[in-house]
């Protein structure tokens, strides 16, 4: 299945759910947030919410910034 | 010393930002710094107890050992701020705002800033207030980065924002405080706490912004920009709480003549 | 950043004046106080190690009881500096160091002001450098207040006073630096110790001279006609600090436009 | 004998040292300097220095000044 | 002398305020003079070409003989601009401006503003656009009255003002130009003229404007709040000449030591 | 309007000098032109009536064709004010004024200035009070350079100068008054007419002085150094005659708050 | 009829236009325009425009501002 | 003879007065000032000046300046 992470393509086996691919991306402890097609999926959700072929998948973290 | 010619001292009372309490009055960011550990001292060295921080897109398998700032200023101990920086509608900084609130387990203070010039960095006042209405109904507690005028400002806290915060100057631009007719205007009609986001560039700025009645100051680049970043943090820490001193005890009226210190009784022996 | 965006920092050097190092930069008057108690918990607030005092005809049989000024601020812990306020001619300031010298067993430090006018309280750089001569040449060490003319100052230095002390505005006007350009031009020609005396008139004055790169500043009614004198004093103590700091920091170059504090990385989400 | 102590005469019986006159002034522990006919009198010398009919003595002392 | 040492000439151009070019630069208010016949040598006095009048409710039976304003400052002979002081909503301003539009014969030109606050007289900038589309739909050339921020001065400029008309400083407060960076950022974004409305207080003040390019000032306490009006209005019009020539002249570059006006050759004779 | 609320006209008084009264209240130097004819055309362009040259070594047998400045600004149009640019001493400026009065005819009105440091070009107080004691018992006429220090100001009236004319920042540093306060005081002080001499960069500059009550200007790379130096001419021109006016119709007092130029009566329709 | 000039009472007979009513309110040469109900009335209808009892008329000039 | 004309040695024919000088230094109608040995020679008596070998001459003129 076809993704679009962040901007970038990603090939993902289905069925996957966010909380697979947020382990797949490494992100280590940070705190992270994920929009799914233009919509937040809250951090509870993840392990439930299934990720579809042509999903629109932004992740965020908190940097410097002033 | 008649009366007049005294200055007038001012009670104190502590600074609340949606209900919290904090010590210092000293707000930081947390960009252009050299590395973490240079922004975790200076943000020590700067006592400050709230620090903004910026929403972007996390870097996907690129420095996965790197610490997280979030590692290095941590929730715990700091009260995290996020800011809308670098968006320039309403829909963008509503939209940064709820990320944060999900990224920050629910946390609900934010920064608002709606840019509206990338030259100026000037805020766009209109998109501002359409993004703070849609916030405060969303149950955020907003911050509001804003321009001078005495009209907005009061317009802000009408619609409910927890914070007011006029620009001195342009970000980033170290021109201090530009216009303190209107910064002391905005700071006398508040009922919510006005501090100063943007504009300064050095201690005497901090103190001036205190000193016309500000109830703290927001910086970033005065102190990361600075050739020792970590001495101009301290240098800032103290610099606004000698504004606040100096603001409570009460400056002495100007006059445009000498008045002698030394008595001149028994001067001529 | 690129070098020309950040500030250069400088290196710090103790404050010796005439063979002795201070820790403060604050030095204080003591008039105007509207009790002994009150001088002395403003000098400790101010943090103060140097404090001038007058010297002027003995009160013959009044208030005996009455402590003495020396009793509250005891040449044991404090330097105390007598000074010649109140003199217009260089042989009146003269004769005033002499006595204070005998006052003071022998202490050779003291500070010069010969003044020009009762309504500016200038001082007549004329008779100055008339009595400048004079004292240097038998032995003491002189602290000079002088007007802010960069010319004055370093024939003041070149005739060898230990301190030169431009004037920020008049004495006790609390106007602040009038001349910026002046006292920096003093600052980088001095090989002795710039001390900023009178004009200053709240915090932000007191953080501005030392930005300038001044060693010191000298200050009474600033402090002593506040609202509230000891709350000023701390604030005084605070700013001079703050400024000295920033000065060895290295204050961000000014920008006319601005320059955002997050990055433009990872925006578009 | 007849003195000026700080601009106000001042009758006292001769022979006054000015170590006398300094004790009869009550300047309690008050460090003071002395002045006689313009010409400092050191500390040191007030017990050998003898007043004489019409002397002029200031006496000053350090006081509160900026 | 070398280049980077001469200032740099700019070209000339007209003032064209919606499509008439006009000579002078100098706008004049007619409130606040003692008689109608001090208005008329004022404004004479200051060679202005375009006044300013209110629109208010006609004193019925009152002073039936007394000349009316526009006798005096006939429409013949000036621009007449009609502006809407004193209106709080959009809607009064607009309302205020059909008015004037029919009392002058369908004469479009109109000084928009709306006040946001009696205290400080600054304009509600959101009220400001709402009503300028409005007006703008409507046909009016619009001169807007707003705060000196650039990007509302943009903003205004995209919706189809003829001109764009920053405060420098309150309302009739005399306080000349507060902050000359968002003035000049203003000047150097605009493509319809510039003009400074408000807070010139002197001379010098209405030179400053121009000189940091704007293409005119109104102004209207300054010169009938003078202790002789006729000759403040004079000055104005020779300040407003002399800041107008003097940008187009290119001023010099500042330089922050000397430079001997007199060459050193020959001089050791 | 209440008369706290005016400002106060005041008298006119003609610029008399030396006893020879003058129309212009400018006087400009010819130093720094790229031409013979650009220092005409500006200097015609200025309406000096005073005009300040050098004194150097003749070339000997260069340029014998080429104009002399005496041809171009003749003794039968202006009155020329010879001065000591480049002495730093007394000695030096006495015998340049000696020569100077040889050299047109036994004329002794002359320009004293004693420099102190070619980097400020901060005149030498001292010496040039010993250059003004001797130059006054000579017979000459002196209009004396000097720093901003009111009490030396007076002290050179005192000695029988003609005119006092402080600096208002270093020559040809375009930087503009620096220390109002200062020249206020001399003005307030001084029964000769007071000039500001030096550092004027742009025509508001020059207002801003004859605002303060100075009775003329005299400045030479403010013009000359300009993108085009005979409109800045014109510009000055302009600029000292509104300060003046200014300064006569007495300025509208400085308020803090708004106050409306268009009545509040009648708006309610 | 009663009309509401510029906010005070008015009686005039009926029927009175509004040219008739300004003409009664011997505004002179003065350049005015007039509001009935909220309405702009231009000049050129003034003759042909009845006035009704109740009606609010505004009549506004140009003055001295700023 | 030998003289010093502002600073550059100069050849001359004794005797030479100043006025002599002056002619051969071709000033044309400039309005100059003569020093000999640092004192001032009026214009009036430029004829009567007889230079002597050694002589130090300065000639002065205006120029631009500020």
């Amino acid at each position: 299945m076809r993704l679009t992470v962040n901007g970038d393509p990603m090939e993902l086996p289905a069925p996957t759910t966010l909380a697979e691919l947020a382990a797949r991306l490494e992100l280590g402890g940070q705190r992270v947030a994920f929009e799914v097609n233009g919509t937040i999926v809250p951090r509870s959700q993840r392990d439930a919410h299934a990720l579809r072929d042509g999903d629109k998948v932004e992740v965020v973290s908190a940097i410097g910034g002033g | 010393m008649s009366d007049n010619m005294k200055g007038v001292p001012r009670a104190d009372k502590p600074l609340v930002i949606a209900g919290k309490t904090y010590r210092s009055r000293l707000l930081t960011g947390t960009g252009k710094y050299a590395s973490h550990e240079e922004t975790r001292l200076a943000t020590e060295a700067a006592g400050a107890e709230i620090v903004t921080v910026a929403i972007r897109r996390s870097n996907i398998g690129q420095d996965k050992g790197q610490p997280n700032l979030l590692d290095v200023l941590p929730p715990s101990k700091y009260t995290i701020l996020p800011n809308t920086a670098g968006c320039y509608t309403a829909d963008d900084a509503v939209r940064t705002c709820r990320l944060a609130r999900e990224l920050l387990d629910g946390a609900t203070l934010v920064k608002l800033e709606v840019l509206g010039d990338p030259k100026t960095l000037f805020p766009d006042v209109e998109q501002t207030l359409v993004a703070t209405r849609t916030l405060v109904a969303e149950g955020f507690e907003v911050m509001v980065y804003t321009n001078d005028d005495p009209i907005i400002a009061k317009r802000l806290e009408e619609l409910g924002v927890v914070a007011v915060m006029p620009l001195a100057a342009p970000i980033g631009s170290g021109l201090g405080i530009r216009n303190s007719y209107n910064i002391l205007t905005i700071v006398e009609n508040a009922k919510v706490p006005v501090l100063v986001d943007a504009g300064v560039g050095t201690a005497s700025d901090a103190a001036v912004a205190m000193e016309l009645g500000c109830d703290g100051v927001l910086m970033n680049t005065a102190i990361a920009a600075a050739g020792d970043p970590v001495r101009m943090a301290r240098a800032m820490r103290l610099a606004v709480e000698a504004g606040r001193e100096a603001w409570l005890a009460g400056r002495m009226p100007r006059r445009r003549y000498a008045s002698a210190s030394s008595p001149n009784e028994g001067l001529s022996f």
